[in-house]
């Protein structure tokens, strides 16, 4: 009834020449967070401008993980860039919703959604 | 017998279901982030039992990991020595109620609100973020001081009338 | 990285005049396993001559369902019948093996093929 | 840019592993059947972090399983009012101890035979076959009396050369 993962792994994925993907797989908690934290600092460190965040194959974000994916949207507004989401399950949207962070986060489908949104 | 092999066909299939006696299940973890994830495989299984809906189940589950994380902020804090938390959960017919207690300290501050604008929710931080997950996931939070000068709290989700 | 399930379902099914199925789905263990002895004496009751027990689903089994199984087969054996299992895991096939009940379990990969080893 | 692009994709992938520092997990449940399934999450949950392969965290789950369903056949018996269990689990970088304690009556009997003939198995009875699984599926396997009055199971699994 309920698959579970002890852990997360985070992959960068390089989507095209201003954007990059990471890919979360597991759970995003106490535990991890940090782990995402670096993932996405340095990705910020390396200059990227679009950074999107692959929820697709994530099954607990508590609420460290939220701290950092809206630490993460604000560092990528600052230098006019953006972080947005992707593909999260239905657990996780409402997450979203019932916190009001759907009004912080640019959450998206798809992908392709995504990059479009990023160069409009 | 092809009548007597229609006549089990045609049963209803049978599942075991709980028996929702009163019943308490006691945990006693390390106060670290590793130990978060068994805390909260032990609360899957016993909320899977009791008649609450996938959601309900995420809900206790993901509320119980936040009062965790917040024993765990306020350990490192302190810098608590081999800090304990016990994650205490009361089964009953009509509710479940868990309890969370550290030895750390007692918490500060008030409860929170519910219905902030975009750019307040947006300066929260990941502990207001916690409070406000618990105060919503679940029908009743309270945080209180735990005896030996640490930090309880209790959440309870009711059952679903049936 | 596994799935877990609280319970225990028991289907059964019709195969043939002389065949029955019941197909399993969940954990065998000391909660669940009351269940499925009285579905399988209710088969016997019933008198079925060949019962397939099918642990495709099954995701856990402990002695007492083991036990269980074992009295089944005596059961149908007394009255010149067969219990056959059909689709155990990988895993649950290494417990038959580790525990030496591969030698009293007739154990098979599909469902046609324990029909036809029954009518054998 | 795209050349600090070419550095990130070709970092190897980062994972958060478990730091194996020696600690205890404590969980008391009830020493009836439905409690057994959360009993195998918590040391899912615990066995998880240690780098056990599958087949190895399932051999303790299931040995653990075991010990429990031991307890619960006791406790049933003897007619113990209200029993418990207490599984205890001590984790080291080198292995996992798990102790599961009733407080029912200590067990008779000695160790059992790994290489009975197919006979015999089939007369085992589920205990028999528990003990025998216990001992196939951890290192080593201890019975011993409680304090106070029961039985203590210590089952312990060493982990992987690395
Ligand atoms: N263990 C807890 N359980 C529930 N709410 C808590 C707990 N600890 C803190 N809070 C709430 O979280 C909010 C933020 O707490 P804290 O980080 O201590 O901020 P502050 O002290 O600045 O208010 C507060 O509104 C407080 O009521
Ligand atoms: N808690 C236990 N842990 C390990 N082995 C046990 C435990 N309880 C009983 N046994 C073993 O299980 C076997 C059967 O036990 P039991 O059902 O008491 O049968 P008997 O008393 O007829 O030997 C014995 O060989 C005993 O050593």
């Amino acid at each position: 009834m309920e698959t579970t993962s002890m852990n997360l792994k985070v992959t960068p994925r390089r989507v095209d020449e201003e954007t990059q993907a990471l890919d979360l797989e597991g759970e995003v908690d106490v535990y991890t967070a940090p782990l995402l934290r670096q993932e996405i600092m340095d990705q910020v460190d390396a200059g990227v401008k679009h950074l999107l965040v692959n929820l697709n194959q994530v099954e607990y974000l508590d609420s460290t993980g939220l701290g950092i994916l809206i630490g993460g949207v604000k560092r990528l507004k600052e230098q006019n860039g953006s972080l947005k989401l992707v593909g999260p399950s239905a657990r996780i949207t409402r997450i979203f919703e019932i916190t009001g962070l759907n009004k912080i986060f640019d959450v998206y489908t798809s992908e392709a959604d995504a990059v479009a949104a990023a160069k409009a | 017998m092809s009548n007597e092999n229609d006549r089990l066909n045609s049963q209803t299939d049978r599942e075991v279901s709980s028996e929702d006696a009163a019943a308490t299940v006691t945990l006693t973890i390390p106060c670290t982030p590793e130990y978060v994830g068994t805390a909260r495989l032990t609360i899957l299984g016993v909320a899977s039992r009791m008649g609450f809906s996938y959601d309900q189940v995420e809900d206790i589950r993901l509320a119980v990991g936040e009062a965790c994380a917040n024993a765990i902020e306020r350990a490192k804090i302190l810098k608590v020595e081999n800090p304990l938390i016990t994650i205490r959960s009361l089964v009953e017919p009509s509710k479940l109620t868990v309890e969370v207690e550290d030895h750390t300290d007692n918490p500060s501050g008030e409860g929170i609100d519910q219905d902030k604008p975009a750019a307040e929710i947006e300066s929260m931080n990941s502990q207001e973020l916690g409070a406000l997950l618990m105060e919503i996931l679940v029908d009743e939070v309270s945080v209180e001081p735990a005896s030996g000068g640490g930090t309880r709290v209790r959440l309870v989700k009711f059952a679903n009338e049936s």
